[in-house]
């Protein structure tokens, strides 16, 4: 048992850092720490710095475009870069398609999506939910019907992030209704501009437009993009969710939140003193800090292979919950610093060309905007309850 | 000793809530938010004519003469309907600083008659909670003042007629001596307002003075003693703002039971999970006592003792912000993906919940005044 | 609406203060206010003199021996005696069994059980769970079989408080077990010393003698000793278990105990000050007093009359949960009051005659041993988890 | 970086697992509570002969040079057994002072044979958390010492053969300097005890001194520098402390799923309700939790660096308060009225946890130690 590096991974760690510190714009890095979100255009500029380096895939096999790297590496790289501010590039072609295809695709479809996917010139969207199935995914109603080289896709997506901003979706559709529902469903890729794509904003409370409604009708799609076998769909998609849910925990970011959390406290005027400073905040920061660990060191000891001790195998729907937890009562902190600059809020307004600053500190509008998205996170990937169940039913069966 | 509404409470009630369910509630609330001010004109002057705006002033003053829990009755309903209109910044908090300083009944006519507008600016960006601390200063200047300074998220800031501001007549930033109260015109020279959308849907102002001049009558009650003028306007404010959140708390819990009851997943109502069961038996209780707690601040928030009345009030906002969180945070839970979506009205009344956790010092302060008066 | 009491209910409360300080004996008010229990010869003492007075019974018809009181005077004789400091006595059968008798008992049953009852004569327990019935009650099956003037009781009950001290037994036993499990239930008074009963003690985890099983083999018991109608039994027990619950919220004993924290907190040391204004410690009491508040404003609507305004009929167990959880998290804060002293523990080793003083301050060892007792509060009595389910059933379905 | 365990430490797990399966457990507790000392001197002489008193110790003193983790490694062992032998206060504290304190390798000999029992008497009465509030005093007499004072709930103080006490030789009661730490036999002259069992079914002691007279040998360390020793052993002894709550925790929660696969209530085994199922989901996560920061503090009790060492330590003992807190007592609630007896052995982990969430602070305590060395 031992925590420490090899000399090569600090040697690693230095140079990743070194090069984030020169690499990641001073503009993107600016907005983050303004709490402001970054949007397609900011993200794909980073991208490309990113595929230019041959850092854009810290997981794929070499083969493919990934940089070769250790597990330890990996781990370097996403605290390193966490820690420097960077946001998250979208997971749908990356860390989601990217993989499935493959490891399920055929080399057809390897060679035109892989390159593409790591340059960002497709940007992916998922076509996973559907209105009324909810966290019961595999009772989705969106059909494909043969048709000589084709299919012909009809039916609705709900929930899909991106989609306004995206050029392929990779859909769950159902090929075959006759046995049980996981049964039956297959894995298509379908171009965005085919006709009968019908997208259709979905303004969540916070003012933002991230999710969609993504409606087909009549949708034709070529066989060739059809992932693996038909009907064997749910085999790739439970593969995919595998892979949604490793990095889950977002230690590294959460880390780099709670620094600005204890920085921007540590301003904040309250009571004559600090914020940071008054017992119940201090607590409770504190009381933040020490799930992070947690959670951070169960993370490190899942990453070692270790299993649950009581219900092996439920290792990530333990970490989405508990980090989903996580970060909601960050984003409590948050607004708690904001105080009575948590209320304005033009989330509702068009932005776009406005050069008007934030009313009040800069960080206090984001605030907001962070804790009403964030009521999404125990909802959405499976709701903390299903996540319950799933790990309640390996603990009482075993 | 007697907890049922009376006769009058009760109709008063049920004319209320015929009120906002014709009226209000999120798709007004979503028309609304587009408009300039942020609330109709027209359902005021319909408030006024209806008697709302004289509710708890005095029969000499035009009014009649109700009572904080008179006054609930209301903010409930208000809150079920998500109320828009400044009822809170005009006559609870407007009014009810001209009441406590005295001198001002002209001005109380015309809040009843629906004719005048009030925001009080109490805050500033240093201070949170404490409304002792004021950096915003008036200096004699022959029989009036000058006033500079920049009070922080008034609440219909934009479309108040006059404005109540706290301003330091002497003493330092956080004196609990030398505030003074100030009513100024909202078009006068020197006073910059930027005004902006809130989160619940409504609007707010920061105000900026820039040697705001007024004359002598703009002084409302005696130089220096306006904290404790403060401090009443902001528990009637809590008393009333824990009813409207009482209102509000019982929409989510109403909509989350008939939501779950229709909404199907793994081919049943998912009212029927015992989590989700047990989740809104938690809801319920929640919302019972925090309908409890808002009794106590209105019961006792014009208590002479000022330990009770403190406890009362602050141990009322700390069970409304607790409740409130747990009932908005659970409807939108329970609500799954559409409890996020802007359509839906829990989103709305979740928020406005969030933001009155906040108004008024959250639980913590809160916490921390209970503790203070024991 | 409104909170004050009129000129006579005010006189009417010194009248009970005075009394109360005049009459409940000095040494039990020091055994309380030093957070011992009290055992049966204390408590029956105390019953003689609040016997003799006339209001040992305030809740009692008039005719059967109460005092008459109105409901707001019943409400201030409550909650001065708990101010005072005097533990209830046993709800068996002043509270329990009484009032069934009263409303449901033929005129012998009244003429020879109520005095008895009053003057603590006869002290009762309750024969209601059996081992395996739990939560779920009416799954009872001690059988009493009909056997000429008589019925042949055979069966066993458990955690039969004071079973050990008690003369006689109120019970549920099945007389008929075709129908559904509510029906054939039958409500029996019998004699703790009629042949065939054994007790048999359960020590609990804070070493107390509080429970019992209770067996039954062969015990006679005269149809004299039923109560109503045989296989109605069920009727009486649910008119019993909602009496049971009123004054379930027992907010007088809780704001005599909030008075002795806060007294112990402000004399106990902490970090250089009084453990009562560490910060932590004075927001958990000032969180604990703001939820008594509640709890007593709750109560206060409800006994006015009001329903709660989505499950009306539930609010006895929502008073029933609230008030177990404040009085779980009021024991936590009497544990932290004593601190390392709350560890000395001589609760399994008989203390019968032992003079030697408790130690560490007076206080700590009454501390752990009723937080241990207090787990109990969430599971008897129907647990918390059976009372959400009621709520949640009413709740979900009007 | 690699969290997994080696193969020594693998198997000093399974023969450590094995050991209390065979001996330990509530039916032992129970035998055990009923005798003299509150334990077996048996069992200590087979864990000299299996090594186990050896382990922290180097291997210059005879000792295995063990890790904080190997500690673990057993402490985990001995919670999930309920082990009532004096490990902790022998071994980590006493041990542990003898070590940091330096000079007295021969006590570290006869502990490592199983000869020499120890306690550490640090708490004093009106000190509650704090290891340097010590009113205790120590005056110069010759070469040697006097002190006077009460040292209180000892644990393991009654069969102790020698007991580790913290006196002051200078300074004010609250002050950090001027602790010093002596070793004196049980039977000094002017030493009373009264000895008593604890709630967890061991044994404690208050010590009362008397102007009990020892040597200059007695002296531990340099005189005046006690603290920083006292924080090590109070530091090492949370470390494995928590390793025994997660033991400790793993039964229950193994215990808790087993009980409600075969309760039957309304028809069905009660593992079948949501609502218990979800409770022991989130039982499970806490035990997660805690196991992981049980290794963060044993990976960084040794640190050179003071803060990362006190944010483990302390982190570690606010994770298991608070999960031990939650699995203890739900375990209880799950098994409903057989949880409350002492028959059943759920009872005595719930106690144990209770007690370990209190020693050497609780919470709140090291949520403040927490905060004060970010």
């Amino acid at each position: 048992m031992d925590l420490s590096f090899t000399p090569e991974e600090i040697a690693f760690q230095n140079e990743v850092r070194a090069w984030m510190a020169e690499n990641f714009p001073a503009d993107l890095r600016a907005k983050v720490e303004a709490g402001e979100k970054l949007y397609k255009p900011d993200l794909l500029r980073w991208q490309k710095i990113l595929a230019a380096k041959g850092w854009i895939a810290p997981a794929w096999p070499v083969e493919y475009g990934g940089p070769g790297w250790t597990p330890t590496q990996r781990y370097i790289y996403a605290n390193e870069m966490a820690l420097a501010g960077a946001q998250d590039l979208p997971a749908f072609g990356l860390k989601m398609v990217g993989p499935v295809i493959y490891t399920y695709g055929n080399e057809a479809q390897k060679a035109h999506f892989l390159p593409r996917i790591l340059s960002g010139e497709d940007w992916w969207c998922q076509g996973y939910s559907e209105p009324g199935s909810g966290s019961d995914l595999a009772s989705l109603k969106t059909k494909a019907v043969s048709d000589g080289d084709d299919y012909i896709v009809n039916g609705a997506k709900i929930w899909t992030t991106g989609a306004h901003d995206s050029d392929w979706i990779f859909c769950l559709v159902r090929t075959d209704d006759t046995g049980k529902k996981q049964d039956g469903i297959s894995f298509l890729l379908i171009d965005m501009k085919t006709p009968g794509i019908e997208v259709s904003p979905i303004i969540i409370i916070n003012g933002d437009h991230t999710v969609n409604q993504v409606f087909f009708t009549d949708v034709r799609v070529p066989k060739k993009n059809l992932i693996g076998k038909e009907n064997e769909g749910w085999t790739y998609a439970k593969f995919l969710l595998v892979n949604e849910r490793n990095g889950i925990a977002q230690v590294g970011h959460k880390k780099h939140t709670l620094r600005r959390i204890r920085k921007l406290a540590s301003a904040t005027d309250m009571n004559g003193g600090r914020l940071a400073d008054q017992p119940g905040y201090q607590t409770r920061l504190a009381e933040t800090e020490v799930a992070l660990m947690a959670l951070e060191y169960s993370e490190l000891r899942f990453l070692s292979g270790q299993k649950t001790d009581h219900a092996p195998g439920t290792e990530a729907n333990m970490m989405k919950v508990a980090a989903t937890q996580l970060q909601q009562s960050m984003s409590e902190l948050f607004i708690e610093i904001a105080g009575y600059y948590s209320f304005p809020y033009d989330g509702f307004r068009d932005k776009k060309g406005s050069n008007e600053p934030p009313v009040g500190p800069a960080e206090a509008g984001g605030a907001m905007f962070d804790f009403l998205y964030g009521r999404a996170s125990t909802i959405y990937g499976g709701s903390n309850e299903i996540q319950r169940d799933v790990i309640a039913k390996v603990l009482l069966s075993i | 000793m007697d907890l049922s509404y009376s006769d009058e409470q009760v109709m008063l009630r049920d004319s209320a809530e015929r009120f906002v369910d014709a009226n209000c509630g999120a798709d007004n609330l979503r028309k609304m938010r587009a408009s300039e001010e942020g609330f109709s004109r027209a359902y005021w002057k319909q408030m006024a004519e209806l008697g709302w705006l004289a509710l708890p002033f005095t029969e000499d003053q035009g009014g009649l003469g109700g009572t904080a829990v008179d006054t609930n009755v209301l903010m409930e309903a208000f809150g079920r309907g998500l109320l828009l209109e400044p009822f809170l910044t005009t006559v609870v908090m407007g009014g009810g600083a001209l009441k406590a300083a005295g001198g001002r009944d002209d001005l109380i006519g015309e809040i009843i008659e629906g004719n005048l507008l009030l925001a009080v600016a109490y805050a500033e960006p240093q201070a949170r909670f404490d409304l002792f601390d004021v950096a915003t200063t008036a200096r004699k200047d022959g029989d009036g003042w000058i006033i500079d300074g920049h009070k922080a998220v008034v609440l219909h800031g934009d479309s108040a007629d006059r404005i109540i501001i706290s301003a330091r007549t002497s003493g330092d930033r956080r004196d609990k001596d030398g505030i003074s109260l100030f009513i100024i015109d909202r078009g006068a020279a020197g006073l910059e307002r930027r005004a902006y959308p809130t989160v619940d849907g409504s609007r707010a102002a920061e105000l900026f003075l820039n040697s705001v001049k007024v004359g002598a009558d703009a002084l409302l009650g005696d130089e220096g003693m306006g904290l404790a003028i403060l401090e009443k306007v902001s528990d009637d404010a809590i008393t009333a703002l824990c009813a409207e959140a009482v209102g509000a708390m019982k929409v989510l819990l109403d909509t989350t039971v008939e939501y779950t009851k229709t909404r199907e997943q793994f081919g049943q109502p998912i009212a029927k999970f015992q989590v989700l069961r047990h989740r809104m038996a938690d809801m319920m209780m929640e919302y019972e006592q925090a309908k409890s707690m808002a009794l106590v601040a209105a019961l006792k928030v014009d208590s002479a003792d000022p330990v009770e009345r403190r406890k009362a009030v602050s141990g009322a906002k700390v069970q409304i912000g607790k409740s409130g969180r747990f009932v908005g945070q659970q409807a939108v839970q329970l609500h799954g993906g559409m409890g996020m979506t802007d359509e839906l009205s829990v989103g709305h009344y979740f928020k406005r919940l969030t933001m009155i956790d906040i108004l008024f010092g959250n639980v913590d302060h809160h916490l921390k005044q209970f503790s203070a008066a024991a």
